[in-house]
């Protein structure tokens, strides 16, 4: 039976005027403290104002030697202007603190995503081990966040839902809540729909970029949504392979678009990558000694390159742009995530317009495309066949 | 000789509160080789205490001064013993939340492991 | 100034509002000097009572004779100086310049005990953060230094090793600080303990019979942060000691010339209640950061 | 003919800088908190004009948004360490309280002058910092983006945090010197000057010296730690080098929650000052508000934790530090009230010091009541780090502490200068900055409910009207601040004589000559009780008010 008080809160107009949409069982709750605590404020802050306005123009000065009344001490006045705003402060007090509790004691069923908070994107994980920059939730099923950071203080913040954490580097903050109300759907990228998910805590240069979208979805949707992250080749509506290139441009518009552009326009934290593909590259620092990269070089060394820029950015730095980018290890650890690199990598060569043709495809070899198949060219799988080597790379 | 300005430290007091100290400070030391488990620490604050009090009353002779000083010193350590306790009492509750990991800004070798 | 009284400022009305003035000034500056150390016990109580373990393995490498030979100096200067308070009022100055001479010598002798102290620390690697790296305690396991030495000398690029999440995902962080100096091989004991030294180390200063038993439990994680704290604490504590031993030369200097009299005093009082306010200070230095022996 | 006074008395620029006169020592701070006031404004202007737009009016690209950061904190930090914290205790406390007391200077002259160079070597080490890559980690220098060169800020972080540290000293010794001068050089028997007898702005510098006394020292440490952490990796607070930021946190905001109470008391101090001057009517509940001053100094020790409750601090703290908070909102409102009752009754005059009083009273009470949403567990989870918060601190601040700061200014400016300004210009700047004030940051209540981050270069497209709103109400305020700078200065060079009491007020200082002579008081003054105005009438060939009988010497007709 929901809690009478809440009928207060449906999303009345003084609600639309201050507070976002609320769709969350936090947000209810908030909304009622929040009209609680707005009410009381205006209603001391009218008396202020009315009774200073009244005295000035009663009282105003007749002449400069006007005599006044001698009234200095009256002490049940006192009494009476300490108790009554102690006693709603108290009254404030415990409405906060009973929405806290609730906040702050997550229930025992909740579907557990891990956040990984880094400089500028978000990381979510979800149950089945898939891995995306946006954070998709089913209506009515409580979820959990685990939060953390992989380097300085970030904040997760989601104003329709009415709640916020931080996230601290070598620690799991949480913040839980039950999604009430359908998020508007994504329509394109200029407007990408859901809840916005701000990042609170200042986090340096890209820290008014750092948003992310909370998508809430009902179970089919949801479950197809899940699918299609297990397995981002497959059109989940459809049935259909997407080409390479096209999932790496998805790949390149959730989160490489913070920091680097495709339009080669100048002033991005980091290297554009319109024409990158075999381009002149300086370096200001690497760590190989004297390493070198030129448009001669072979495609072999090129992949490797990117390769490692993704997986360790700090290893070479391009001169003139900052050593500020994390490691991305959505693109290495199993066969999916090595294809998932190479149809990053298909998107780059197709920026620098040269024709791209895959090696596996998934319609020539469906198997490997499914999460745990270890790649043919996978150090493991070499090591095995007993070639060795550091993985030199996979010719394409 | 003009009433002094302050009052005057009689020489006795002064060597029975350094022989005081020296004998406390042996004290403590010889309480640290043996091992009362939790009560080391309770041991060696009290001495410390004890000591510091000593000093305070006699070497700083807040003991003759006017005790508005005095106020303000005990004012000074309510504020310092607020700061550390909350401070603490914080750290304490969220410990379990942060990942006992060796901090990765500092690697070596861990003796003998 | 009033000729009348030498020394009184103008806007006072007598020597002893003058001086009940900076009375209660000193005691007001002794009360910012102790909320200022405030700061570093907080860190200490924090990091002591949520890691207990780093502190009981670290202060193997503390000696607690030297720690309690500072205790004894500093108690004696805190005499002398106190002495010496005493002797301007009664107006024997030579008794007082003594005296002061005394306090600065106890002081100097407490900061050349430092000394040694910091200096074995820096021999043996024993230092805050990404520097800290002790040797292996028994000669017979030190073995060549492994590849630990990167190829990115002295690169200024820093990151973290692996950071184990709760769920298992591995998450890895560009690799560590390399420590600015390579280490020559680890031969020979950590800490004062030359039982173990090998011939060969020309160590000239060995004190045998003060050595500090070593522990063989393994190592906790962060045991830098120990050394962290400790070179704060003693570090701030002995710029305060160099402040006042500064102070007693300069108020040696005016006593020589003269200037004390039984009226006028003050310097000195108030230079003696610093002076004490720094022996509280270490007289609780002292036993938390030699004597946590077995808690 | 201007007889001898403290400005003119011993002439040249070496007996100015060298001066141990408290006055002049306060003039000095006033011109030095003024510039950094303008230079801090100036980083605000910047701040509104870029928000103009969505994407961003000036930095435009992704690689300038440090720039932005750069421009907030430089903002936030010269305005907090270098305005508003030795503002009103260094320049006017300097100039008015030896005066009220009846004293002849503060207890230690050559520390007052050497805590003014130290605030001046201060400032010229942040802005030194500023030239050499100024600092872009947010005012509360927050580890470890302040403290890990590699993964946060490169900038001058550690010269920057090395001014403010010796800032801090400057401001240790100012309250040790007001704290020792109320303490030992008041006026003793026969006219002696009681606790209860002091005027009340007196209370508000004693309170706001224990604080700087009792919470300066942590800041000291606490800026000590950073720069070890930044040089030599310590680890106490970086996590990367097994420290705690939330430990940082804790050690900040012990300082910085007092801080703003530092801020606020001598401005209560000037409202209880004003408000009884203006209305011709003693102060309403004198202990009541005497007393709120000191347990506003002593409550906001205890309550640093609000403003870290979703920073991972646990929730017992969360709770305690709640519960705190509210109690320390009690004594601002009972100051409230009993200004609002000193105006019952009286007589009224809108004087431009009124004005800006009256002015603290509306911003100071709505900046008040916003400080409940936040101190409120559940309502701070949706509003920490949003614009609500950067609302209702510069209600606090600008109006609380600032307008207090004007209203003093314009209040004490006869006596410092010997100069009356003309009253309807001056009112009408008051009128300016206090629309101006209005339009920029009741928006920003909003733009903060609605969700939007704070710190932030750019924002989505549905922010842009409230934040177009608020950068004009900018422009205005600067056209406020604009005139009434003119008119002060213009009063300084043609304005018209002040006699001795232009206000009619009842404390010591308005007995001395307007520009005081050197030495203060020719004879010790006689202490009457400070809010008596019944027996002063106004003269009207001088402009001025005169006590038409001496106050009996020390009667026992104390405080009814």
């Amino acid at each position: 039976m929901p809690n009478p008080l809440h009928l207060l809160s449906q999303q009345s107009p003084v609600d639309k005027f201050f507070l976002p949409p609320s769709s969350s069982n936090l947000a209810r709750d908030f909304d009622w403290g929040w009209n609680f605590v707005l009410g009381s404020t205006a209603f001391f802050f009218m008396i202020v104002v009315v009774v200073m306005c009244i005295f000035i123009i009663k009282y105003r000065r007749r002449g400069p030697n006007e005599q006044t009344p001698v009234i200095t001490r009256n002490i049940p006045l006192e009494v009476m202007w300490t108790g009554i705003p102690l006693a709603l402060v108290m009254a404030i007090f415990f409405v906060g603190f009973k929405g806290f509790i609730n906040y702050d004691t997550p229930q025992s069923d909740c579907r557990p995503v891990q956040v990984v908070a880094s400089k500028w994107t978000f990381d979510f994980t979800y149950p089945n081990g898939s891995m995306d920059k946006n954070l998709y939730l089913e209506k009515g099923i409580p979820t959990l966040l685990n939060i953390t950071s992989s380097d300085v203080l970030h904040g997760v913040y989601i104003p329709a839902f009415r709640t916020q954490r931080n996230a601290i580097f070598g620690r799991t903050t949480q913040i839980w809540f039950i999604p009430e109300q359908l998020s508007p759907p994504f329509i394109n990228a200029q407007n990408p729909g859901g809840f916005n998910l701000f990042c609170t805590q200042y986090c340096g240069q890209g820290h008014s970029k750092m948003i992310t979208h909370v998508y809430v979805l009902n179970k089919e949707d949801y479950d197809r949504k899940m699918i299609e992250l297990a397995n981002p080749f497959k059109d989940a509506a459809t049935g259909k392979w997407i080409p390479y290139v096209k999932v790496g441009q998805r790949f390149f518009n959730q989160s490489c678009i913070s920091c680097h552009n495709v339009t080669g326009a100048p002033g991005s934290i980091g290297p554009t990558w319109k024409g990158l593909w075999k381009s002149k590259v300086t370096f200001s620092y690497s760590n190989v000694l004297g390493y070198t990269l030129s448009p001669s070089d072979s495609d072999k060394k090129w992949e490797a390159y990117i390769r490692e820029s993704v997986l360790d950015p700090g290893a070479k730095i391009v001169a003139g742009f900052p050593n500020s980018m994390p490691p991305q290890p959505q693109f290495s650890g199993n066969t999916l995530n090595d294809e998932k690199f190479h149809a990053l990598l298909a998107y780059i060569k197709s920026v620098g317009s040269l024709p791209y043709t895959p090696e596996f495809t998934p319609e020539k070899n469906p198997d490997l495309f499914n999460a745990d198949a270890k790649h043919p060219y996978h150090p493991e799988s070499l090591a095995a066949k007993g070639k060795g080597g550091q993985g030199e790379g996979v010719t394409r | 000789m003009p009433s002094p300005i302050a009052h005057i430290v009689p020489f006795k007091i002064l060597l029975r509160v350094f022989f005081a100290l020296v004998i406390l400070t042996v004290l403590t030391v010889t309480a640290s080789e043996f091992n009362f488990g939790r009560f080391n620490l309770f041991i060696a604050l009290t001495i410390a205490v004890l000591k510091a009090s000593l000093v305070l009353l006699f070497f700083m002779h807040l003991f003759w001064d006017k005790p508005f000083n005095a106020i303000v010193f005990i004012g000074c350590l309510i504020f310092v013993a607020l700061f550390i306790g909350l401070a603490l009492l914080d750290s304490t509750q969220y410990q379990n939340s942060i990942h006992q990991q060796q901090a990765p800004g500092v690697q070596h070798k861990p003796l003998h492991p | 100034m009033s000729t009348t009284q030498p020394h009184l400022a103008s806007h006072f009305n007598s020597p002893q509002q003058q001086f009940d003035s900076g009375k209660l000034g000193i005691w007001l500056f002794l009360t910012t000097e102790i909320l200022l150390f405030s700061g570093l016990f907080c860190a200490y109580a924090v990091y002591r009572s949520n890691h207990p373990d780093i502190f009981a393995f670290a202060h193997q490498y503390l000696n607690k004779w030297l720690g309690a030979l500072n205790t004894l100096i500093l108690i004696s200067s805190s005499f002398t100086m106190a002495w010496s308070v005493r002797a301007a009022q009664l107006n024997q100055k030579n008794l007082c310049t003594t005296l002061l001479a005394i306090t600065i010598l106890c002081g100097s002798a407490f900061l050349s005990v430092k000394y040694i102290e910091y200096k074995n620390k820096w021999q043996e690697h024993l230092l805050p953060g990404p520097r800290y790296n002790p040797r292996e305690l028994p000669p017979a396991e030190a073995e060549a230094l492994d590849d630990q030495s990167r190829d990115r000398k002295g690169a200024t690029w820093e990151g973290g090793a692996a950071s184990t999440l709760p769920h298992g995902r591995s998450l890895t962080v560009a690799a560590l600080i390399p420590p600015t100096e390579t280490f020559r091989a680890p031969i020979g004991p950590a800490g004062l303990n030359p039982a173990w030294v090998d011939n060969d180390r020309s160590s000239r200063f060995s004190m045998s019979w003060l050595a500090p038993t070593p522990s063989l439990e393994p190592e906790p994680n962060n045991t830098h942060i120990f050394f962290g704290i400790y070179f704060l604490m003693t570090g701030l504590h002995a710029i305060h000691v160099l402040v006042g031993i500064s102070l007693i030369t300069w108020l040696l200097l005016r006593t020589t010339r003269g200037d004390f009299s039984p009226q006028y005093f003050a310097p000195i009082d108030f230079t003696a209640l610093y002076w004490h306010i720094v022996d509280l200070i270490w007289i609780f230095l002292f036993p938390l950061l030699y004597l946590i022996g077995n808690t | 003919m201007t007889t001898a006074n403290y400005l003119t008395h011993p002439r040249g620029i070496r007996s100015w800088l060298l001066t141990l006169d408290h006055k002049r020592i306060g003039i000095m701070y006033l011109v030095s908190t003024l510039a950094a006031f303008s230079l801090g404004g100036l980083f605000a202007m910047i701040v509104r004009t870029q928000l103009l737009s969505p994407n961003g009016a000036i930095f435009t690209v992704a690689k300038d948004y440090d720039h932005y950061n750069q421009m907030f904190t430089l903002h936030g930090a010269i305005m907090i360490f270098l305005v508003l914290i030795p503002g009103v205790p260094g320049a006017l406390g300097n100039f008015v309280l030896p005066l009220m007391l009846g004293a002849r200077d503060v207890a230690f002259p050559r520390l007052n002058l050497f805590s003014y160079y130290l605030y001046v070597s201060g400032a010229l080490i942040v802005i030194l910092s500023i030239i050499l890559g100024a600092v872009d980690t947010g005012w509360t220098f927050y580890t470890p983006y302040s403290s890990d060169p590699d993964i946060g800020s490169r900038d001058a972080v550690s010269l920057m945090v090395f001014g403010i540290f010796i800032l801090g000293f400057s401001s240790i010794l100012t309250g040790m010197n007001f704290i020792v001068t109320i303490h030992k050089l008041r006026p003793s028997p026969p006219n002696g000057m009681t606790w209860f007898r002091m005027p009340l702005f007196l209370w508000s510098l004693y309170a706001t010296a224990v604080i700087q006394i009792l919470a300066t020292p942590i800041l000291g440490i606490t800026l000590l730690l950073l720069i070890m952490e930044r040089t030599l990796h310590v680890g106490i607070f970086s996590p990367r080098f097994g420290g705690d930021p939330i430990l940082f946190q804790h050690f900040f905001w012990f300082y910085s929650h007092p801080a703003v109470y530092i801020m606020i008391l001598p401005a209560m101090g000037i409202m209880s000052e004003v408000i009884p001057t203006f209305s011709r009517k003693p102060i309403f509940g004198y202990h009541f508000v005497a007393i709120s001053s000191l347990a506003i100094a002593i409550i906001g020790f205890l309550v640093w934790g609000h403003h870290m409750f979703p920073n991972g601090q646990s929730t017992l703290l969360s709770t305690i530090f709640s519960f705190l908070t509210m109690c320390v909102a009690i004594p601002s409102a009972i100051k409230v009230w009993n200004w609002l009752a000193t105006m019952y009754k009286g007589s009224i005059s809108l004087k431009t010091p009124m004005c800006y009083a009256l002015a603290f009273l509306f911003l100071f009470t709505l900046g008040g009541l916003s400080g409940i949403y936040l101190g409120s567990l559940s309502l701070n989870v949706h509003v920490h780090d949003t614009y609500f918060v950067v609302a209702h601190f510069h209600f606090v601040m600008f109006g609380g502490t600032l307008m207090g700061f004007l209203s003093g200014l314009h209040y004490w400016w006869p006596k410092m200068t010997g100069k009356l300004y003309n009253e309807n210009p001056a009112r009408l700047a008051c009128a300016l900055i206090f629309l101006g004030f209005n339009t920029t940051f009741l928006p920003q209540f909003l733009l903060g409910s609605h969700g939007m981050p704070r710190r932030s270069a750019t924002y989505l497209p549905e922010f842009a009207p409230y934040h177009i709103l608020s950068s004009l109400g900018a422009g205005i305020q600067l056209l406020g601040f604009i005139l009434a700078a003119a008119v002060l200065i213009h009063s300084l060079f043609r304005g018209r004589q002040s006699p001795p009491n232009p206000w009619g007020a009842a404390t010591l200082e308005w007995s001395c000559p307007s520009p005081p002579p050197h030495d203060n008081f020719s004879t010790p003054p006689l202490v009457g009780d400070p809010y008596d105005h019944a027996n002063l009438v106004w003269i009207s060939d001088q402009e001025g008010y005169r006590r038409s009988q001496e106050p009996e010497a020390r009667s026992q007709k104390s405080q009814t």
